[in-house]
């Protein structure tokens, strides 16, 4: 454990260059994404198992917070997925090393060339949601009740 | 901390660089053997040789053994012994293709065989014109030949003894017992007793200001003989290499002489061809040395400071090579293949890119020709008649066998290391299997104990930095490429006071025992003022020029008195001299040009 | 030295690979991982981009799932990121945690949950019957 | 120009814990190297600083330490490397990462060592020597391969920059990788099987997750991603 929290602060400390920023936003986003699709997943089969559960699970996905959890998402994957692949390369293409400044460089860009626009499509979808939520005189920040849960699964 | 451990081995080997690694590999087979280190072995010194391991194979052109020992011969001025330079310069070849054989990795020319280069004062005897014998590995030699004989140590299950910090030799009249030796990580004494003790400590340049060796280099295997009985030979001649980055020292290796590389004074003019009209900026090191010094003095030392031009473009290259009538041409990327590593020195340090612009240089504490007497086999011989002391050897940079004479070639140290050092080991080793292991005399740590709480729980005053400053000074201003009668009397003086500072008023900071680096350097200190003192008196002694040694106010060598070898023994804290000498063989003495 | 390399006198020289579940998990991390570039990203667009969750509704999934075109992308995206995520988490807690017998524990559990999951959201997406819905 | 360095301190003998020495320098060169200033430190204020040293010029790898925030040699560092101002330098100096601490910037390097010497870091071929009494021959091509590697000083620099080697010291490192990889595509070397072996197990190869940290802070400026990456191919493949 010691090993774990040691380890986390010295890689936010260590003055590593773009290799080591990828790395730490690859394992963060990977993480992510994993707890989001567990979830995800089970939550899915529900629409089979337990049809109630899984438009309780309907109903919550449409919470402007939970939406923001899903732009969060979105990064993850985005810059997940191409970072995964820069990695895949330079492993496979170990004369290609001289690359690894740019590469990452290069990663960072498509990323964000991607996320932008699609951020910005979310986000108006978001307030558009919040504003028509305002109409109905609810808040946008409104947390999910759980308490919903019970009124679905009859 | 004044618990004392007890190691026993048949055979100690105090130094893991070249000439320890390969006395350890070839000991080890037979006997049971320790190598013990201040540092860890690849950290050596060994590790810095740069240019090459001469050997006559031949790979390019013509080249007998014979040719590399007359090099030998005339490259130490004629005060090698030749006997022993045969040994070396024929078991050159062998021990070279031995190191291929474990694996080092040599440069290759286009037929797969190890590649060779020209070096400073390696000639055709015939034509008398440069020959191609260094073998090499890029200008890394050194280093490969160090992470070989380790790797080699390695998969021969050799025990190390690593950052143990060697401070005393257990002699009992004529044998030898073992050594004692810090423990440096916790402080605690260490003694190991055995049957044979070899010193391969490296040299001790750190006694000068520049200086290309590492801040380990403080003879402390030399020192400890030294106040042991054993007697220091050819101290005076210690040799300053001509190309040492301006102010730093850091050898840029003869190679770029042997690859075309020329000097230039401050009038753009190649001035070697003045002081060595036939092989110019590839003479002896001596030689150019002196040249460096002397267009400094007259003022041609760029800018006007004390520095030179040591150039390698390829435009200045080619053109010297276009008008000695060769055909070979340079580029930049043969220079960056051939010299990496330089090139590297001199854009960190420097901030000089050696492929488009001139590298200032200037002579630089390189190599001590002298040291412990020994002979063929690494045996430590006590006085003229050369004594043996049995079950004590030497080998390697701190060892004098003596191969170099007043002035070493290039690329022939890393010869001297494996040739000696294989000698020594297997030697050391059949000596092990017949002797006896004697006794520890009684509480063989009290005496060096003593001076290492001496040292630690000194008030004087007085600090080892202080003190080392100034016997740089001393020695540079003093003891350096030229040198005078009144210089070296200044030297000399100059080191008795700082010897008895030393002795009296030195004060450390850190009073601890882990890891005390502090407490360690002041005792270096010790061994590089002894050492200091020595090459001071010997030098003031011989009045000739010769080699590494040259006397403003004897500019000639003098073969009808000074044809020997000096002897400084150090009895109850006085020097006294002693000479014993030269071994000639097919090689006259005869006056020296190049 | 460089500058003289040509690939033609390069000595190669062939061996036998020995497998190791470390190698297998390495190549199947790439493997899937350019898989999922397709997959995962290609559903992340089309199923938060293109639709939003704000729009999402069960009818919608049911017409979705009513295609086996469909159902395989969803089924083939579960097998591929279910087993990587699972495993670049077993990299990061192998990474941290040092106990050999918790490190076989957790394995054994993740290994376990990987199945689970996998066997379970299969069933539920091939069996699952649209036409309740509709 | 001036320099004020805060040098990481830990004294089992005394300390508790560690902390940092502040220390001024004046009259520094913009060439001097920080293990320059480490020296002024040690023999002008403070003589207990303790730290390794030898060469003086980045070729025997005892320095490697932490200087502001990232590994270095001490000698190879030129304060000019740390600072755009002319005048002034914060210079910050740790010991590297992921080993014991015996005192101040001095680590245990025996568990490095360890992991360097399992990978049969020697060159091994019994095959009967050339008939000749010679050497072996080799292409400069096929020693051109393995040039790169037979660089390395065993400074540790990479592998306590390796954060999957602070994760978990069982994780064999970069360097020793370093080490295999210049014996394995040595054409003259037979053991290459054994020793992809050892590379390509559980805690070998597989645990480098291509960060370029070890390539950042190599001094000898090897390509060590690039060569560990060799090491996987073949590994994949089959062929070296
Ligand atoms: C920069 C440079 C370039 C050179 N280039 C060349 C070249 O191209 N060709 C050539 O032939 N020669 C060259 N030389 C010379 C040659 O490299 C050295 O003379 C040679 O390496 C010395 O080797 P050694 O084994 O005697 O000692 P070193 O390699 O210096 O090793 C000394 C060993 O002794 C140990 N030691 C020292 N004191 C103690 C103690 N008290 N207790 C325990 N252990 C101790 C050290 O830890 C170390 O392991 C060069 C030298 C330098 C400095
Ligand atoms: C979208 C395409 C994806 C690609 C190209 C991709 C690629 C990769 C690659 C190559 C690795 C190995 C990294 C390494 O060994 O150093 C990896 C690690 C990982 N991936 Fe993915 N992946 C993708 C999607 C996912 C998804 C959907 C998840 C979540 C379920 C995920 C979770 C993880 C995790 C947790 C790691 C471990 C991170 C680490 O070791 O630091 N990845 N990914
Ligand atoms: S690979 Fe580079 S950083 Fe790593 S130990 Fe070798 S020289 Fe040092
Ligand atoms: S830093 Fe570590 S993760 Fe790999 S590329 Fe270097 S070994
Ligand atoms: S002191 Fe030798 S590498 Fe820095």
């Amino acid at each position: 454990m010691s090993s774990l929290i040691l380890t986390i602060r010295e890689s936010l400390r260590y003055r590593g260059r773009s290799g080591h920023v990828s790395w730490m936003a690859h394992r963060v986003s990977g993480i992510a994404i994993l707890t989001f699709l567990v979830i995800h997943v089970w939550d899915t089969a529900n629409a089979h198992f337990w049809p109630q559960a899984y438009a309780w699970s309907v109903a919550f996905f449409k919470y402007p917070l939970v939406a923001v959890g899903e732009l969060v998402i979105m990064a993850a994957v985005l810059y997940h997925a191409f970072n995964g692949i820069r990695i895949t390369i330079l492993d496979f293409k170990p004369e290609w090393w001289m690359h690894q400044q740019r590469s990452a460089t290069i990663v960072w860009a498509i990323f964000l060339v991607l996320f932008i626009p699609i951020a910005i499509y979310m986000f108006s979808g978001i307030v558009g949601h919040c504003s028509e939520l305002a109409a109905h005189g609810s808040t946008c920040w409104q947390i999910p009740p759980f308490s919903d849960f019970a009124k679905y699964a009859n | 901390m004044a618990e004392v451990k007890t190691h026993s081995f048949d055979a100690i080997i105090v130094g893991a660089g070249g000439a320890g690694l390969m006395a350890a590999l070839y000991a080890s087979r037979e006997v049971n053997v320790a190598v013990i280190s201040k540092l860890y072995p690849t950290r050596s010194h060994t590790g810095a040789a740069q240019g090459g391991i001469g050997a006559a194979l031949g790979n390019i052109e013509e080249d007998r053994w014979e040719w590399h020992a007359y090099d030998t011969v005339k490259g130490s001025d004629y005060l090698a012994d030749q006997d022993a330079v045969d040994v070396l310069c024929k078991e050159a070849i062998d021990t070279v293709i031995e190191l291929e054989h474990m694996g080092l990795p040599f440069d290759r020319f286009p037929n797969g065989k190890i590649s060779q280069r020209r070096f400073g004062g390696h000639t055709n005897n015939e034509t008398g014109k440069p020959v191609q014998r260094a073998c090499h590995a890029a200008d890394r030699t050194g280093h490969m030949i160090l992470q070989t004989l380790y790797q080699q140590c390695i998969k021969n299950k050799v025990n190390f003894f690593d950052e143990f910090h060697v401070v005393d030799l257990i002699r009992v009249g004529d044998t030898v017992r073992g050594v004692v030796a810090v423990e440096i990580s916790t402080g605690d004494f260490h003694v190991f007793h055995s049957k044979a003790v070899l010193f391969a400590t490296g040299g001790w340049g750190r006694c000068w200001e520049v200086t290309s060796n590492a801040h380990s280099l403080t003879g402390d295997g030399a020192a400890i003989c030294v106040r042991r009985g054993i007697p220091m030979e050819d101290m005076e001649f210690f040799q300053f290499h001509p190309t040492g980055i301006y102010r730093l020292g850091i050898l840029i290796t003869e190679g770029v002489r042997g690859e075309g590389g020329v000097l230039l004074n401050s009038k753009g003019e190649r001035f070697m061809e003045k002081y060595a009209p036939s092989i110019k900026d590839l003479a002896s090191r001596d030689v150019v040395s002196r040249a460096i010094f002397l267009e400094i003095q007259a003022g041609r030392g760029i800018n006007g400071e004390n520095y030179v031009h040591l150039d390698i473009t390829p435009e200045t290259v080619n053109k010297y090579l276009a008008e000695a009538g060769e055909s070979r041409r340079i580029t930049r990327e043969y220079v960056e293949a051939k010299l990496p590593d330089i090139a590297d020195f001199t854009r960190t340090y420097l901030g000089v890119d050696p492929v488009k612009e001139p590298m200032p240089i200037q002579p630089t504490a390189h190599y001590a020709m002298g040291g412990i007497p020994t002979d063929v086999d690494g045996r430590v011989v006590l006085d003229q008649n050369n004594k043996v002391l049995a079950g004590l050897y030497a080998a390697g940079e701190c060892a004098c066998v003596s191969v170099h004479g007043a002035n070493r070639l290039g690329t022939n140290s890393l010869v001297d290391l494996v040739v000696f050092g294989r000698r020594s080991g297997v030697h050391m080793a059949q000596y092990c299997k017949e002797a006896e292991k004697l006794p520890l005399p009684k509480n063989p740590v009290d005496e060096v104990m003593a001076e290492f709480d001496r040292i630690r729980n000194g008030s004087g005053g007085a600090k080892p930095y202080e003190l080392r400053k100034q016997m740089q000074k001393t020695m540079t201003d003093n003891v350096g490429v030229f040198r005078t009668d009144e210089t070296i009397s200044k030297a000399v003086d100059d080191l008795r006071l700082l010897r008895a500072e030393y002795n009296r008023n030195i004060q450390i900071d850190d009073k601890g025992a882990r890891f005390n680096t502090d407490l360690l350097e002041a005792w270096e200190l010790g061994c590089l003022l002894e050492l200091a003192e020595i090459t001071a008196v010997s030098a003031l002694n011989r009045t000739e020029s010769r080699g590494g040694h040259a006397r403003d106010d004897y500019p000639k060598r003098n073969d009808v008195d000074w044809l020997k070898h000096t002897l400084c023994f150090s009895e109850n804290g006085k020097l006294r001299l002693d000479y014993k000498p030269v071994v000639i063989g097919r090689y006259q003495p005869k006056e020296r040009v190049y | 030295m460089a500058a003289a390399t040509s690939s033609q006198k390069i000595t190669v020289r062939k061996f036998q690979v020995h497998s190791n579940f470390e190698r297998f998990a390495y190549l199947f991390m790439r493997m899937s991982g350019v898989g999922l570039l397709i997959l995962a990203v290609g559903h992340m667009l089309i199923q938060h981009v293109l639709n939003s969750s704000a729009n999402l509704t069960i009818e919608f999934v049911a017409a979705q799932w009513n295609s086996w075109g469909w159902k395989v992308y969803d089924i083939l995206l579960l097998w591929l990121a279910i087993p990587h995520g699972i495993n670049g988490l077993r990299n990061i807690l192998e990474d941290y945690i040092h106990n050999p017998t918790t490190v076989k524990l957790i394995n054994r559990l993740l290994a376990l949950f990987v199945v689970a999951t996998v066997i379970w959201a299969t069933i539920g997406m091939a069996l699952f019957d649209a036409s309740k819905f509709q | 120009m001036k320099v004020d360095l805060r040098v990481r301190r830990f004294n089992p003998e005394k300390d508790q814990k560690p902390w940092w020495g502040e220390y001024t320098l004046e009259k520094v060169r913009a060439t001097d190297t920080v293990l320059d200033l480490l020296h002024r430190i040690k023999w002008e204020q403070d003589g207990t600083l303790t730290l390794r040293r030898s060469c003086a010029h980045g070729v025997c790898g005892s320095d490697a330490l932490r200087i502001n925030g990232a590994n270095m040699l001490a000698c190879k560092t030129l304060v000019t490397r740390l600072t755009k101002d002319n005048n002034y330098a914060r210079i910050q100096v740790e010991p590297i990462l992921g080993m014991q601490i015996i005192k101040d910037l001095v680590v245990d390097m025996e568990p490095f060592f360890d992991h360097y010497r399992s990978v049969m870091p020697y060159f091994v071929n019994d095959n009967p020597l050339p008939a000749n009494g010679r050497e072996r021959l080799q292409s400069q091509e096929d020693r051109a391969r393995f040039d790169d590697t037979t660089k390395c000083i065993l400074c540790a620099a990479c592998t306590s920059s390796c954060p999957s080697f602070w994760a978990n010291e069982k994780y064999i490192g970069p360097a020793a990788i370093v080490q295999a990889h210049r014996f394995i595509f040595d054409t003259r070397d037979e053991a290459f099987e054994e020793r992809l072996e050892v590379v390509g197990d559980t805690f070998g190869v597989w645990r480098c997750r291509t960060n370029f940290n070890c390539s950042n802070a190599c001094p000898r400026e090897i390509e060590v991603t690039r060569a560990i990456a060799e090491v996987k191919m073949a590994l994949t493949t089959g062929k070296i």
